[in-house]
């Protein structure tokens, strides 16, 4: 049963009158509620739950489930089979993926996937793969750089070349790394430049002569990451799509969807750590009374409702941004593009920054407020600090995008 | 000049093309009237001089309709939040003057009148606020600070022969301008015999009265704006009490939640405006051996640290305006905004004195009339503490995040 | 290669020469004695190989007349306070491996047989000890944490044919390296009518009695050296009963001092060492873009904060040894240490691993035997929660310091 | 009476032995608690009692009772009047006058001016005025540059210029700003480079003409600064004093004590506020019970007594290290004097970069736990609080200093 099919959605684009707005965020709602049950029931382990070691030890979703449920083709047109709606929708999904700290190549699919492809110029491939994103059958990797070089210099923002064969062919050179769900895809998507120095996507086996694709093992085994090299990988021009635009706008955008989604699941991690600490330090008895009665634990948990309170309020503002600007990307109609964008970028390393430090902060405490039962395998609360750990280094560190955001005030 | 046009006042959400219409009003209007060069003039200036500014100032917003938003079209108001919003954002974005002096009068006064005052009350005094009459807190008490249920001052029921009167005596403390006051809210005790919170009632006291003593307080920044009020046997007739009779506490708390909400988000639209400017102004301005402390990667962290936090900021008061439009407000959204400002006040006025360095030790007055990102930062940052202690310290405020906002148990 | 010199063992301060000469016979051993590459050789490996290095780095030691400085010289120890610091600063100076394995039997144990032990009990145990005889603590349990007095194994006193014996049943918790322990220091609670604190008693006991069950806890960076040990039915000798019966707080007080001093002195040495160097290194390598972190101020200035952090955490540590050596220790004096150590060890190492970015979370093992400051920094930041949780958590540690060092009321 | 004369002191010049050093010790103690029962009696208000207020605002010391007490003289040689001791007894004193809040130009006199002197060769003129200072008659000014810039480039170490006149008349050239005890001053001492670009001091009266002393009014009113400016101000030849050795090293120390003694003056004004905010919070009475058995009060005092502790530790590392340097900088005895002095900087880094920035926490966190009434100008806990700012600044802001530690790095 699709919980979240187009039929259901498609009232979302309307017009965005204030009603309509309201239309929306119901729907949010609802597709968050689903989302929580789904994933708390089946899909992945909870924390704080001793139990959930009977689970697989990296919390694998069922992906199958995800499809159904209609989150794969979120951002995917109607007339693709798609939902239609905006990244918003796509946001409550990466906030409750970590939330309940599953492990599904959503990121790379569903976010970097579906992203890369709505910003490629329409074209029989392009359009097939699309099509069959809500389905689940595809799995997808975007080999974009993942560090903090990608804030800087323009060009750091996409690491292959195209370039001319001495047969005619056209070869592919490059790599990168922290990939998410690299390898696991069965298609990948790299963002390239090509021969005259434009961004285009390249469509690709990862089984091919010339392309690497290597898991990259991480402490964090709620999370799927490998590297992606490309050395003299021969490339079929039919795979080889333009960007909409000048193409750097639409990668740009990418790269802010990227973050986002990441400061999304942070925040979901944080939501879900401030949740089990309140429920552990309410019960949690020492010296006669819960330990959450005293000021040291109360103020804590206080403190974590502040930063987890501020970080909702910068992920929504950049959501909003990002959702706004959405697929005007490559229309003529977008003559304040570059402000939209700087506006976008601006909201979105805010939200990056807070968020990626604040929710290591949050499990950090949430692990101390545990006690003892916080530091053990079983409870789970590692599997959160790695993970919003490792949010904190994917697609830029809060320092790479505070020096990013300082640079509005040269 | 613009003048304040009259509107259709309705519950409903204006639409986006009224309140872009609105901000360019309100833009024109910010330009016309914002005395330029304000904070300079107002800087080392004597109290008369800044009451003078302050109620000229005050009028000139009333005339054009914004001084009173938040009240009852009825009343002189009737913006709506969203317009409310507006109208903060224009005002900080223009750098205009703060209503420092009218700000009981125009929060708590007219929100005590309205939630819980007679028509009488209403009609006496509403209008009079709009034509200056000034109004003073009397809660604190030097022994019931952040335990203001602990107060002690007393009010004893006696007859007259036109009517009844309280007789009150004891001391309050923490009377933020008492000393241009004509009217005061007081707490005071009238059942001693019942439990802490159900034997205080809620008084208007005309600072009139016989039997009243002011004294002004320095503050830590060299301000005498806080005072002691000493009553010995000063008399109130019984038609100025407020609500019922022991039920002062119930009214009180309606009182204090005029402080939050569009005040909040006015405060955060200051520090995201001439707040942040003034921190960016600090941070590019060459130290002795020239260089600009902008030009470190140390401080641009701190300074696009401090950029985002304000958005957090600005984020959380938009959304707490949101729900109390909505009624969604939850027990602990107020104290979340208070200590999260508060602090986030605390740790930019800290760090542009750092940046400042030895020259911010020679800033010896900050403008009257402004809030506290005046750029004197030293002196901000020792009048952040005015954010972090009233009110409700924010020791006080982070258990009612934990009990109220979180259900944490008490202590026992 | 040098061996352990005979000393003259006195409690009169050595000279400073002499400390000199210690410090020159030390660095000497070191060369020749601290395996080369024993980090990398440790990493990834399993408990036996683990288990057989210790044991022969312990014995290493020992043949040096390095593994138990701290013992009276009776016993084969003897070193001043001062000369012990020299030992501690030069073993971390050459990143020696640490006595993990045997750290509860020369530290918890030796010091309850030192001074709370009968002769009897020393004789058998500490000469045992030296020779690998290894220890573990069973006091926590899973109702019993910061709140250890709240404990609620039984020890039920029975009269056999042999002897009295104790019957003992429950279960603890975070017992670490039960697995590969000979014998437990055991609180149990023998009179169950008595005040928490009064009726606690305090045991040694053979790990291979019947009815005792080991079973590991993994930790959160993947260890599993805390364990859980079931006690049903498990028999103890009235013989092994250290101290009074229903005294046993008061003896696990002066076993829990024995945690201090000169243990804390050690890991601040190490802190100092090996972690700020390797913090440094981490600062020097290129990241993917080929830029150095310690070229960015902002780097600059945290690795410089932690520099200054180390310097005072050390001073604070050799000031503690000081004055343990001359009976003048606060009675908070050891949490503010614990404290410090366990905040900046966080802080560092979560810098470390903030700044070695995405490539810190690819280094999936440490090595075994070194301390929480590794290089591989993601794992040592979770390992920091070991120094911040148990042995009464932080919070525990500043209420302490707040009333016995600072003599603020308690809680009513 | 004089409390610590130059015989009660003298034994503490026998060699450093143990038993010597825990006299010099002992002596110490006793030093201490003289000078917190003579400044808390008479010389200074004291923070946290309302009656301070009938006392001269600015907290301004008895200056002739700093001098009877002995405390001028410490570390100026017994042949010349004084006690003979080290500038770990004159840290003692920085101390308390910082604990106590006191206005005395003590900083420009006894720390500075005497420094300086010792650091100059033996002459007539720098004799007599040594010789003098335990008397408390002169009262000096040295016009060293303050900011952080003194602590880059050697060059910027020192802000004034000799220079050959027309007429054969040597001229002085140079500022100084936020110079300790500038304004009051009947002597200056400032340190320049003459014509060979070598560091000497120059004896000046402050009247004299090309030469223009201004008080600097700052907040905090217990502190007296100014600026020294000179054009073109005739200097007399017999004023100009060579420094021991290459002159670049005594400069180098100069600096170091005077990070240093601003240094101990906050690590007095951090140990004041903790223990006037312990006694407050122990007695005053909120919600039935003293304020300090509520947790987040009782852990804000334990931070307070842990920052307090580490300042104590890093002050004395750094006391011990230039106090044994102390006056051996222009001796030929002195090979390792350049690794001495870098270990010296160090120590005095990390203590002035880590006291400075926590004596302002601690002063903040006293404003906050006495709760309105430290809001007050009354409670005398704004004084603290500004003076503790305004130490944080001189002499090298905590920033300044850890940018000159971390050089050690590369």
């Amino acid at each position: 049963m699709s919980t979240y099919s187009a039929t259901t959605v498609s009232a979302t684009t309307a017009p965005a009158t204030g009603a309509a707005t309201d239309e929306a965020e119901q729907l949010r709602a609802e597709l968050r509620a689903v989302a929580r049950d789904l994933l708390a029931s089946g899909a992945a382990p909870s924390a704080g739950t001793p139990s959930a070691g009977e689970r697989k030890d990296d919390g694998e979703a069922d992906w199958a489930q995800l499809a159904e449920a209609g989150w794969l083709g979120l951002e995917v047109p109607e007339q693709l089979d798609g939902a239609g709606v905006t990244f918003a929708e796509t946001a409550v999904v990466c906030q409750e993926l970590g939330r309940a700290a599953v492990r599904a190549p959503y990121l790379g699919t569903a976010v970097l996937g579906a992203g890369v492809l709505l910003a490629a110029e329409p074209c029989a491939g392009r359009d097939e793969l699309l099509g069959a994103l809500a389905s689940g059958a595809p799995r997808l990797a975007v080999a974009l750089p993942t560090g903090d070089a990608a804030l800087g210099a323009r060009a750091a923002a996409v690491s292959f070349r195209l370039a001319g064969g001495a047969g005619g062919a056209t070869t592919l050179d490059g790599r990168a790394d922290f990939v998410p769900d690299a390898a696991g895809a069965d298609t990948l998507l790299v963002p390239a430049l090509d021969e005259a120095g434009a961004p285009v996507v390249v469509r690709l086996d990862p089984a091919q002569p010339g392309l690497e694709v290597t898991e990259t093992p991480v402490l964090d085994v709620s999370r799927g990451v490998g590297s992606v090299a490309a050395a003299g990988a021969v490339v079929d021009p039919g795979a080889v799509w333009p960007l909409v635009g000048d193409g750097w706008s639409a990668l740009r955008l990418l790269h802010a969807r990227a973050a986002l989604a990441v400061a999304c699941d942070a925040l979901g991690v944080a939501e879900a750590m401030m949740e089990t600490t309140v429920a552990y330090v309410g019960v949690r008895q020492q010296f006669g009374r819960p330990i959450g009665s005293f000021q040291a634990v109360k103020h804590g948990c206080a403190d974590m409702f502040i930063q987890v309170s501020v970080g909702r309020g910068l992920v929504a503002d950049a959501v909003r941004a990002l959702a706004s600007v959405g697929q005007d990307v490559g229309g003529a109609t977008a003559p304040d593009l570059a402000e939209d964008l700087a506006a976008v970028e601006t909201a979105v390393s805010r939200a990056k920054s807070y968020v990626g430090a604040a929710a290591v902060d949050v499990a950090g405490k949430a692990m101390q407020l545990h006690g003892g039962i916080g530091y053990t395998w079983e409870s789970g609360v590692h599997r959160y600090l790695k993970r919003a750990a490792l949010s904190r280094s994917l697609f830029g560190s809060p320092a790479a995008h505070r020096a990013r955001l300082a640079r509005r005030f040269d | 000049m613009a003048t304040g046009r009259t509107r259709e006042m309705t519950s409903v959400a204006p639409a986006a093309r009224d309140l872009a219409e609105l901000r360019a009003e309100l833009r024109a209007w910010c330009r016309a009237n914002v005395p330029t060069g304000w904070r300079r003039a107002q800087t080392g200036i004597g109290d008369e001089e800044f009451v003078a500014f302050q109620k000229d100032w005050f009028q000139r917003l009333r005339r054009a309709g914004y001084a009173v938003p938040h009240w009852p079209a009825e009343w002189g108001g009737g913006m709506s939040a969203a317009e409310q919003m507006v109208l903060y954002q224009e005002l900080a974005a223009a750098d205009a003057p703060r209503l420092v002096l009218a700000f009981v009068s125009i929060h708590h006064a007219a929100s005590t009148l309205l939630t819980a005052g007679t028509d009488e009350q209403r009609r006496r005094h509403l209008p009079a606020i709009l034509d200056g009459e000034l109004w003073v807190q009397g809660f604190s008490e030097p022994e019931a600070g952040s335990d203001l249920a602990s107060l002690r001052t007393t009010a004893r029921r006696e007859s007259r022969p036109g009517g009844d009167v309280f007789v009150v005596n004891g001391q309050k403390l923490w009377a933020s301008g008492a000393v241009h006051a004509d009217w005061c809210l007081l707490l005071a005790r009238t059942d001693p015999a019942a439990p802490k919170r159900r034997g205080i009632s809620y008084f208007l006291l005309d600072m009139c009265t016989p039997g009243l003593d002011v004294r002004p307080i320095r503050n830590a920044i060299g301000d005498a704006h806080f005072c002691e009020i000493f009553l010995n046997d000063v008399e109130i007739p019984a038609e100025n009490l407020v609500g019922p009779e022991n039920a002062g506490w119930q009214v009180a708390q309606a009182t204090l939640a005029a402080e939050r909400g569009m005040t909040m988000l006015e405060l955060a639209e200051r520090l995201g405006n001439v707040g942040l400017r003034a921190l960016v102004d600090t941070c590019r301005t060459p130290g002795p051996d020239g260089r600009r402390p902008i030009d470190d990667t140390l401080v641009r962290d701190r300074l696009a640290g401090f950029d985002a936090e304000i958005a957090g900021l600005r984020a959380l008061c938009r959304d707490l305006v949101e729900r109390h439009d909505t009624g969604a407000v939850g027990p602990a959204d107020a104290s979340v905004v208070k200590v999260y400002y508060s602090e986030l006040l605390q740790r930019l006025t800290g760090f542009g004195a750092e940046i400042a360095g030895l020259a911010a030790h020679t800033e010896l007055a900050k403008p009257a009339s402004s809030g506290w990102e005046s750029g004197a930062w030293l002196l901000d940052f020792l009048g952040s503490w005015e954010w972090t202690i009233p009110g409700g310290t924010n020791e006080i405020q982070r258990t009612i995040i934990g009990e109220r906002g979180l259900g944490l148990p008490r202590e026992p």
